[in-house]
C-alpha cells in the first residue's frame, strides 16, 4: 500500500504535463481519455488505499512516504512527503472521486469548446496540486499544493480569457486568495520561528509541548492559519472573489468552487486543529466568522438571479456551517459535512450546468421555469441535491452531516446558544432560497420565448448523452446515502465516519444534560427546514399577489438589490483598495523617484543658461571683472 | 590557471567573434556560443571537481577558509596591489550565472541583431570577461578596475543597438554606475590608507584588510561609500532611476545581461566587501537599509503596475525583487543568505526569461507598448504558456526557485526585524497584482485579429449578472478596431515561438523548476562562503531574544497574554 | 638722495593707475582705451622707480626700461587693430569687437 | 625738491584727469604728452635721471607721435566728436568710478599701513646712470634681449595687420 500512495497526485500530474506540453493536434477523444483516465486511476487507487485501511489499518493508522529533503539549511531542513491518515485519506476519497465524476461529465460538456485540452490539462493541473495539499506532511510543501490549487482556480476562471471581465473575475479569485495566503506564511514563519520545524505532525507536537492554552502565540498562529483559510474558502471578509468565479466553464465551478478548492480551508484548519484547541480566542473567532457568513451568504443567496451565483452564495454559506463546527471544536462534524456538502453541491452545479446548456446560455432563473417536464432527469436530480441542501430530514446527507454540525454548536463545550440559534435561521434561510431555484427553474409556466426546441425527443435527447447523466446519477446516491454512515448520537446509530476520523480529529467535549442532551433541537432543525420548504412553495410556486405586493414595497427592492450586490462588500474594498490603488499607481506612472534624482540634471542646465550670459563679449565687462576680481584679492590680503 | 583563463577566454573570444564577422556572421554567432560556453564548461569543472566531490570544498586554502583556488600575481607591488583572484562558493555560483545567462543572450539575439554584428559579440563577450573578473577578484584595486571595465561595453551595447532613446539611457546608466563607483574608490582608497597607517603595510588585498581596526566614525563613511555604489548598482530605491531606462532602451542581449548579472554585481558586492569589511557599520544601518528594502517592494510592485512599456514593468519587477535580495543581506543570518544567493539566481533567469520574451515579442510586433498587445494566446500559444510560467516565476508560486529564495529570506529577516519581514511578505500580494496584470495585456482579452468580437468565443459564462447574453462582448479599449494593430493581424502561426526560442526557454524553465523542487545543490554550494562570511562579521545579537516586547505580534488579536514559551531556533 | 618719501610717489602711481582704469572702463573709442592703458603702464612704471629709488637698487630702473619695450610694442598692435576695425566695422566703438563671444 | 614733485604730480594727475574727460580725441593726446612729461619731472625728482630722458624721448616723444600718426590716418572728424559724447554719458562714470575708488582707497591703504620698516642702513648713496647701465647688461641681460624680441613682433604684427590685403578681407 506504500508503493501505491506517491501515484494517486503522480497521475493526475503527469496528464496535466502530457496535455500542457504536449504539441501538435491531438483528438478530443485523445483529450478526453488522457484527461480522465488518470483522475479515475487515483481515484481507484484511494478505493483501494480506503480498502486497506478498513481492513488492516497500518500501525498508528498512517502511511507516510518522503520523497527527499526539500532544502537543508541549518535547522530549517522541510522536506517534501506525504502522510496518509484518515483525515486526508476522506479528503483524497472527495477530491480524486468527485473529481473524474466530473471530468466524465466535462468530456461531453466542454465537447467543440476551443481550448478543449488546454481544459483538461488545467483540471489535472487542479487535482494534482490538491492532492499534494491534502498528503503534504509538511506545512511550506502545503503551501505549494495551496497555490497550486490557486493558480489553476485562475487559470480555469479565467479559461474564457477573450472577456476581459473573466480576467478580472480570474484575476480577483487570485489576488484575494493570495492575501489569505500570505498570512498563512506569515503564520508559517512564526511557527518556525517559535516551534524550530514546519513538518505538521511535529509542529503539532511541540505546540502542545511549548504553548500555553491560551497563549498569545497559540492565538497569533491560530489566527494566522484562520485568515489564510478564510482567504481561500471565501469567508468573510475575504469571500467577494467567489460570486465573481462563476465565470468560469460550469464544471470547473463544481469541482473547484463547490466540491474542493473552497474546502481546503476547512481542512488547514482540521489539520492544525491542535493550535486552535490552544487558542479558544481564535476558536471562537472562527465560529463568529463561521456563522456571520452562513447567515451573509444565505440572505445574498436569496436575493440572486443567475443560477450559478445562487449555489456560490449557497457555498460560501454550507462553508460557513463548517467553519461554525470547527470553531466549535467539532473536527470531525465540519470533514463529514464536507463531504456532503461536495456530493450535493457538486450535483446541483452539475445540473445547473444542463439547464444553462437547455435554455442556451440563458443563466437568469426568473426568464426559465417549468423544465420539469422537459428535463426529467435533470429536474430529479436537481431536486434531490436541493432537499439535501435543504437538509430534508431523514431522506438526505445533507439533513444528517447539517443535523450534527447543528447539534454539536449547541451540545459542545465550545458552542452556545446565540451560534444555535444563528445556525437554525441559517438553516431556515437555506431551505428557503435552495426550494426557490427549484420552483422558479422548474415548476410554474415557461417564462421565457428562448431557443427550446419544439419536441421533447429532441430536447431530451440533446446534449444529456450518458456521460452528463451518469455523474448525476452517482452523486445524486450519495447525496441520499452519503449520510447513512453517521446516524445521530440520539438515535444510537452507527457513527462510522466519526469513528473512522477518531484518532486524527478528537469528539468535542459535550455538555451534560439539559436541553442540549435531550433530542428536542434536532425536532425544531428538522420542522423549521420542512415548513421552510413549504413556505418557499407559497411564495415562490403559488405566488399570491400578497407577495407581489411587499415585492413592490422600495425599501424591500433596496434590501433585495444590496443582497443581490453581496451586501456591499465588492463597493466597499473598491472604494478602499481598488481605487486609492489605481490612483496612486496611475499618479505615478512618470517614476516620481527617478524625476526627484533627475533635478540634479535639471539643476546643472539650469546653472549653464545662468553663466552662458556672463560671457557678454564686450572687453569693458572683462575689465571690470577683472578689477572686481583684484580687489577681492586685495580685500582678503587686507581683511586676513 | 583556470581563473586566468575564466577572464581570457572570453575576451578572447571577442576578439575571435569580431574578426569571424566580416567572413560570415553565423561563424560568428556560433564563435560567440562557443566562448561563452567555454567559461561555463571552466566554470562547471571547477564546481564538479569542487562541490560535488566528498560532500563539500575541498579544504580551503590560506586565508579565509571558503576560497577553493586562487591567483596571486604582483601587479604593483609598490603599491601593494596584487593580480589575485580566488574563487569560492558564492563567486563560482556567480560565474556559471554570468556566462549561462550570456549565452542565453547570444542566443537571443541570433536573428535580432543584424549590424555590426562581430562589434556586438565583442563587446558582450568582454563584459563577460569583466564580470567574472568582478567575481572572482580578491584585490580591491582589482575589483574596482574589473567594475570599471564592466560599464564600458555595455554602455556601447545600449547606445548603438538600443531603441528609439538608446543615447540618453545609456548616458543616465553610465553616471549613476560611475557616480556610485566613483564614491567606492575614495572608500577604497580611505581604506587603503587607514590600514596602512594602523598596520605599516599599504595593500589592497581583500583578505589582509579584512580586520582592519576602524574608528566608528571612519568605518561608517567608508561603508558608506561602498553602500552608495553597491546600491545604485543593486538598484535599492531612491538610485534606481537608470534600471528602467536602460532595460526599455537595451537591446535584448543587453537587457538579459544587465538584468541577470549587473544587477548581481550589487548583491555579490554587499555579501562579499561591504558587509565583512564594515560589519559594526553595517549592523548599525540595518533598520535604514531593511528600510530601504521594504519600500523598494512596495515602490517596484506599484510601478511595475502602472507601466504601459512591457520591458520597463520588467525592469521595475527586478526593482521589486531587489528589495527582498537588501532585505535579505542586512538581516545577515544562514537563511537570509541562502535565501539570497538563492534569489540572485532565480531572479536572473526568470527576468531574463522575461526580457527574452519581451525581446521576441517585439521583434514581432514591433512594439513594446501594452496598449497594442491583448488576446496573444490564441495565436501565439507558446508565447503564452512561457509567458505564464516565467510570471508564476516574478510572484512567487511555490514549487518554483523565487518561492523558496524569498521565504528563506523573509524567514532570516523575520529573526532580526519581525515587522519588515511581515510588510515585505505583504508585498508579495503586490508581486501577485503586478505579474496577472502583465498577463492579462498581453496574451487574455480579446485577440486582435477578430478585434472586436470575444476571442476564441466563449459559448458560456457571462461574467456578471449585468452582462447580456455572452455572444457580443463588449469591445474594450485593448481591442479598439484592428486599424490600429495592422501588424497583430499579419499573426501567423508561425510566427510563435521558433525551436531555438523554445530550446532556450526550456532550459531557463528547467533551472528555476530544480531550484524551486531541489535548491540544495545552489545552497550546499554557497554554504562554505556563508560560514566562512558569518565567521568574519558575526551578526549583532544571535537572535532577537523573544522578551515580551517583539513577541507582540502586529497581526494578534487584542486578547493576546504574554507567551511562556522559550525559543528554539 | 631721493628725498620723497616712497609712500608719496606710490600714492601718484595708484591715483594715475586708478584714473587710467577709470579711462579704460568708461571709455568707448579705442584709441581712448589705448590711451588709458598708456596711464596705468607708467603709473606701474612709477611705482617701480619709487622702490628702486628707495631702495638704492637700479632694478626699479630697468624694469621701466622693460615696461617701455612692452608699452611700445603693445601700442603698435593696438593701433594696428584700431585701424583694421575701423577699416573694417566702421565704428571705433570696442564694444563692436564681439565676435568671439558666440 | 619736495615742491618740485608735488608741482609735477599735480600737473600729472590734472592732465591724466583731462585725458580721461575729453570728447576730442587730439586734445586728449595732448593732454597725455604733458602728463608724461610731467611724469618725467617725478622721475627725475626721484634720482633716476636715465628714466627720465627716455621717458620724454621714447614715451611722450616716440609712442605719443605714433598715437597721433595712428590718429591721422584715422581721420577723425566732428562727427566723431558728437559720437564721443553720445556714449560718455555722465552716468557712465558711476560705476567704473565707484570701482576704482574702491580699487584706490585698498592700495591707499596698503601703502600706508604695510611698507617697508626702517630702511636698511643709512640712505642709500646716489644711483648713477652706470649702476643702471651695469645691471641692465649684467643680470637681466636676457631681459632685454627678450625685449628686443618681442619689439620686433609688435612690428611684424603691425605691418601685417595693417597691410591691405583684399583676399583676406574679414568677411
Amino acid at each position: 500500500m506504500h508503493a501505491v500512495l506517491p501515484f494517486v497526485p503522480f497521475f493526475p500530474m503527469v496528464a496535466f504535463a502530457v496535455l500542457a506540453l504536449a504539441g501538435g493536434r491531438m483528438a478530443p477523444r485523445i483529450i478526453a481519455i488522457t484527461g480522465v483516465a488518470p483522475t479515475a486511476l487515483s481515484a481507484l487507487l484511494t478505493l483501494i488505499t480506503t480498502g486497506a485501511f478498513l481492513g488492516a489499518p497500518p500501525d498508528g493508522r498512517v502511511l507516510s512516504v518522503s520523497f527527499w529533503t526539500w532544502v537543508h539549511i541549518g535547522g530549517f531542513a522541510p522536506k517534501i512527503a506525504f502522510y496518509l491518515d484518515p483525515l486526508s485519506l476522506v479528503m483524497m476519497l472527495v477530491v480524486t472521486f468527485v473529481g473524474s465524476l466530473i471530468l466524465l461529465y466535462s468530456v461531453e460538456f466542454m465537447k467543440g469548446q476551443e481550448g478543449y485540452r488546454r481544459f483538461f490539462a488545467y483540471m489535472n493541473l487542479f487535482i494534482g496540486s490538491m492532492l499534494i495539499l491534502v498528503l503534504s506532511s509538511d506545512l511550506l510543501f502545503l503551501l505549494v499544493g495551496w497555490e497550486g490549487v490557486g493558480l489553476s482556480s485562475y487559470l480555469l476562471i479565467g479559461f474564457w480569457y477573450g472577456d476581459p471581465a473573466n480576467g478580472a473575475a480570474a484575476r480577483k479569485a487570485f489576488i484575494v486568495t493570495r492575501v489569505g495566503d500570505t498570512a498563512l506564511l506569515v503564520g508559517l514563519l512564526l511557527i518556525f520561528t517559535q516551534l524550530g520545524s514546519l513538518d505538521i505532525q511535529n509542529t503539532m507536537g511541540s505546540a502542545q509541548a511549548e504553548w500555553a492554552r491560551g497563549s498569545g502565540m497559540a492565538t497569533a498562529a491560530a489566527l494566522l492559519i484562520l485568515s489564510g483559510a478564510i482567504g481561500k474558502s471565501a469567508q468573510l471578509p475575504l469571500q467577494t472573489w467567489l460570486p465573481d468565479a462563476m465565470a468560469g466553464p460550469t464544471p470547473v465551478s463544481a469541482l473547484i468552487h463547490a466540491a474542493t478548492m473552497v474546502t481546503a480551508g476547512v481542512y488547514l484548519v482540521a489539520r492544525t486543529h491542535v493550535v486552535f484547541d490552544l487558542a479558544p480566542a481564535a476558536q471562537m473567532v472562527t465560529a463568529i466568522i463561521g456563522a456571520a457568513t452562513l447567515l451573509y451568504a444565505g440572505l445574498s443567496a436569496l436575493a440572486q438571479t443567475d443560477i450559478k451565483r445562487v449555489l456560490a452564495y449557497s457555498t460560501i454559506s454550507q462553508i460557513g456551517y463548517m467553519f461554525l463546527a470547527l470553531g466549535v471544536g467539532a473536527w470531525s462534524a465540519a470533514i463529514f459535512h464536507l463531504m456532503a456538502h461536495a456530493f450535493f453541491k457538486a450535483l446541483l452545479f452539475l445540473a445547473a450546468g444542463l439547464v444553462i446548456k437547455a435554455m442556451g446560455e440563458e443563466h437568469d432563473i426568473r426568464r426559465m421555469g417549468g423544465l420539469r417536464k422537459d428535463l426529467p432527469i435533470v429536474f430529479w436530480t436537481f431536486l434531490i441535491g436541493a432537499a439535501s441542501l435543504a437538509a430534508f430530514p431523514l431522506v438526505t446527507a445533507g439533513f444528517f452531516s447539517k443535523d450534527l454540525v447543528v447539534d454539536l454548536t449547541l451540545s459542545s463545550q465550545r458552542g452556545n446558544l446565540f451560534l444555535w440559534v444563528v445556525a437554525v435561521v441559517g438553516a431556515l434561510v437555506t431551505s428557503l432560497y435552495a426550494f426557490r431555484v427549484v420552483f422558479l427553474v422548474f415548476f410554474g409556466d415557461p417564462q421565457s420565448t428562448l431557443p427550446r426546441s419544439t419536441s421533447p425527443q429532441e430536447r431530451r435527447g440533446r446534449g444529456f448523452g450518458k456521460a452528463s447523466v451518469v455523474p448525476l446519477l452517482v452523486l445524486a446516491t450519495l447525496a441520499v446515502a452519503g449520510g447513512w454512515m453517521q446516524l445521530p448520537r440520539q438515535w444510537g446509530g452507527p457513527s462510522a465516519f466519526t469513528d473512522f476520523l477518531q484518532p486524527v480529529l478528537p469528539a468535542p467535549a459535550t455538555r451534560v444534560g439539559g436541553f442540549a442532551e435531550s433530542a428536542a433541537p434536532q425536532v425544531i432543525v428538522a420542522v423549521i427546514s420542512v415548513a421552510a420548504i413549504y413556505l418557499s412553495y407559497l411564495l415562490f410556486a403559488r405566488r399570491p399577489a400578497v407577495v407581489a405586493g411587499v415585492a413592490e414595497h422600495p425599501l424591500f427592492q433596496r434590501l433585495s438589490n444590496l443582497a443581490l450586490s453581496g451586501w456591499g462588500f465588492d463597493r466597499l474594498y473598491g472604494a478602499v483598495f481598488v481605487t486609492p490603488f489605481l490612483w496612486l499607481t496611475r499618479g505615478g506612472r512618470g517614476d516620481v523617484i527617478d524625476a526627484g534624482v533627475s533635478t540634479i540634471a535639471w539643476l546643472a542646465r539650469l546653472l549653464q543658461r545662468l553663466l552662458r550670459r556672463s560671457q557678454s563679449g564686450r572687453l569693458r565687462y572683462y575689465v571690470a571683472a577683472a578689477s572686481f576680481g583684484v580687489i577681492a584679492f586685495i580685500a582678503v590680503g587686507i581683511l586676513r | 590557471m583556470i581563473l586566468v583563463l575564466l577572464i581570457a577566454v572570453p575576451f578572447a573570444g571577442g576578439f575571435v567573434a569580431l574578426f569571424t564577422a566580416r567572413r560570415s556572421p553565423q561563424f560568428c554567432r556560433w564563435s560567440a556560443l562557443a566562448s561563452s560556453l567555454a567559461g561555463l564548461g571552466l566554470s562547471l569543472s571547477l564546481w564538479v571537481r569542487h562541490f560535488t566531490g566528498a560532500g563539500g570544498p575541498s579544504a580551503g586554502t590560506a586565508g579565509s577558509r571558503s576560497m577553493v583556488q586562487q591567483v596571486d600575481v604582483g601587479w604593483i607591488p609598490q603599491a601593494g596591489i596584487h593580480f589575485h583572484l580566488g574563487v569560492d562558493g558564492l563567486s563560482l555560483i556567480m560565474l556559471m550565472l554570468t556566462f549561462a545567462l550570456v549565452a542565453l543572450g547570444v542566443l537571443a539575439s541570433w536573428r535580432g541583431i543584424k549590424d555590426r554584428i562581430g562589434l556586438f559579440h565583442l563587446l558582450l563577450l568582454w563584459t563577460a570577461a569583466s564580470l567574472a573578473g568582478v567575481f572572482t577578484a580578491l584585490d580591491l584595486f582589482l575589483f574596482y578596475f574589473f567594475f570599471e571595465m564592466m560599464l564600458v561595453p555595455l554602455y556601447f551595447l545600449i547606445s548603438v543597438w538600443g531603441h528609439e532613446d538608446r543615447r540618453r539611457a545609456a548616458i543616465k546608466f553610465f553616471i549613476y554606475t560611475q557616480a556610485g563607483g566613483l564614491l567606492m574608490l575614495v572608500a577604497i582608497l580611505g581604506l587603503y590608507f587607514l590600514h596602512g597607517s594602523t598596520t605599516g603595510i599599504y595593500t589592497f588585498d581583500y583578505l589582509q584588510l579584512l580586520g582592519t581596526a576602524l574608528s566608528s566614525r571612519a568605518a561608517t563613511w567608508l561603508m558608506l561609500g561602498f553602500f552608495m555604489a553597491f546600491a545604485v548598482k543593486l538598484p535599492a530605491l531612491p538610485l534606481h532611476g537608470w534600471l528602467p531606462d536602460a532595460h526599455s532602451q537595451a537591446p535584448t542581449a543587453g537587457s538579459v545581461v544587465l538584468a541577470g548579472l549587473l544587477i548581481k554585481v550589487g548583491a555579490y558586492g554587499m555579501i562579499r566587501f561591504l558587509v565583512p569589511l564594515f560589519p559594526g557599520a553595517s549592523f548599525r544601518i540595518t533598520d535604514v537599509a531593511m528600510a530601504l528594502g521594504v519600500a523598494g517592494i512596495f515602490y517596484g510592485a506599484f510601478m511595475a503596475f502602472s507601466q504601459t512599456d512591457l520591458k520597463r514593468l520588467v525592469a521595475y519587477t527586478s526593482v521589486s525583487h531587489m528589495g527582498f535580495v537588501l532585505l535579505g543581506i542586512f538581516a545577515w543570518n544562514e537563511l537570509a543568505l541562502q535565501g539570497v544567493v538563492l534569489q540572485v539566481v532565480c531572479h536572473a533567469f526568470s527576468t531574463g526569461g522575461l526580457f527574452m520574451l519581451a525581446g521576441a515579442l517585439e521583434e514581432r510586433l514591433g512594439t513594446r507598448d501594452l496598449e497594442k498587445m491583448g488576446g496573444l494566446w490564441s495565436h501565439l500559444p507558446r508565447f503564452g504558456g512561457v509567458g505564464m510560467f516565467l510570471a508564476m516565476a516574478a510572484l512567487g508560486l511555490p514549487g518554483l526557485g523565487n518561492f523558496v529564495a524569498e521565504f528563506l529570506i523573509l524567514l532570516g529577516t523575520y529573526r532580526v526585524n519581525r515587522p519588515a519581514a511581515i510588510v515585505a511578505a505583504v508585498g508579495l500580494v503586490l508581486a501577485t497584482v503586478y505579474a496577472l496584470w502583465f498577463v492579462q495585456r498581453v496574451f487574455h482579452g480579446p485577440s486582435p485579429a477578430e478585434g472586436t468580437t470575444a476571442g476564441p468565443g466563449p459559448t458560456g459564462a457571462p461574467a456578471t449578472t449585468a452582462a447580456p447574453g455572452s455572444a457580443a462582448a463588449p469591445a474594450t479599449a485593448t481591442a479598439s478596431g484592428t486599424a490600429e494593430k495592422p501588424r497583430l493581424t499579419a499573426l501567423r502561426r508561425r510566427a510563435d515561438l521558433n525551436r531555438r526560442e523554445v530550446a532556450m526557454m526550456f532550459v531557463v524553465a528547467l533551472v528555476i523548476l530544480w531550484l524551486g523542487l531541489y535548491p540544495q545543490t545552489l545552497v550546499r554550494t554557497a554554504k562554505e562562503t556563508n560560514d566562512d562570511l558569518l565567521r568574519l562579521a558575526p551578526p549583532p545579537t544571535e537572535e532577537i531574544a523573544p522578551n515580551v516586547s517583539t513577541d507582540l505580534m502586529p497581526l494578534a488579536s487584542p486578547v493576546l497574554v504574554p507567551p511562556a514559551g522559550k525559543n528554539r531556533p | 638722495m631721493s628725498a620723497i618719501p616712497m609712500g608719496y610717489a606710490l600714492g601718484l602711481a595708484a591715483i594715475l593707475f586708478a584714473l587710467g582704469l577709470v579711462g579704460v572702463l568708461v571709455r568707448r573709442n579705442i584709441i581712448f582705451v589705448l590711451a588709458s592703458i598708456e596711464v596705468m603702464l607708467n603709473a606701474a612704471g612709477l611705482a617701480f622707480l619709487a622702490a628702486g629709488a628707495r631702495w638704492g637698487r637700479a632694478d626699479g630702473q630697468v624694469m621701466f626700461v622693460f615696461i617701455l619695450a612692452v608699452a611700445a610694442a603693445e601700442v603698435s598692435v593696438g593701433l594696428a587693430i584700431a585701424l583694421k576695425c575701423r577699416r573694417h566695422l566702421g565704428t571705433l566703438d570696442i564694444d563692436a569687437i564681439s565676435k568671439l563671444k558666440d | 625738491m619736495m615742491v618740485a614733485f608735488w608741482i609735477a604730480g599735480g600737473v600729472a594727475v590734472a592732465a591724466t584727469g583731462m585725458v580721461i574727460t575729453r570728447k576730442n580725441a587730439m586734445h586728449a593726446l595732448l593732454y597725455l604728452v604733458v602728463s608724461f612729461l610731467a611724469l618725467a619731472v617725478v622721475f627725475y625728482v626721484l634720482g633716476a635721471p636715465l628714466i627720465a630722458a627716455l621717458e620724454v624721448i621714447i614715451y611722450a616723444g616716440a609712442i605719443m607721435v605714433l598715437f597721433l600718426f595712428a590718429l591721422m590716418l584715422l581721420g577723425l572728424s566732428t562727427r566723431h566728436e558728437r559720437q564721443e559724447r553720445a556714449w560718455m554719458r555722465p552716468q557712465g562714470w558711476v560705476l567704473p568710478g565707484l570701482l576704482t575708488a574702491v580699487l584706490l582707497a585698498e592700495l591707499i591703504y596698503v601703502m600706508a599701513s604695510g611698507g617697508p620698516g626702517a630702511a636698511p642702513g643709512a640712505a642709500p648713496g646716489p644711483l648713477e646712470v652706470k649702476d643702471v647701465g651695469m645691471s641692465l647688461f649684467g643680470p637681466y641681460l636676457l631681459g632685454v634681449e627678450l625685449a628686443s624680441i618681442l619689439l620686433l613682433a609688435g612690428l611684424v604684427a603691425a605691418h601685417r595687420l595693417t597691410r591691405e590685403d583684399p583676399e583676406d578681407e574679414l568677411q
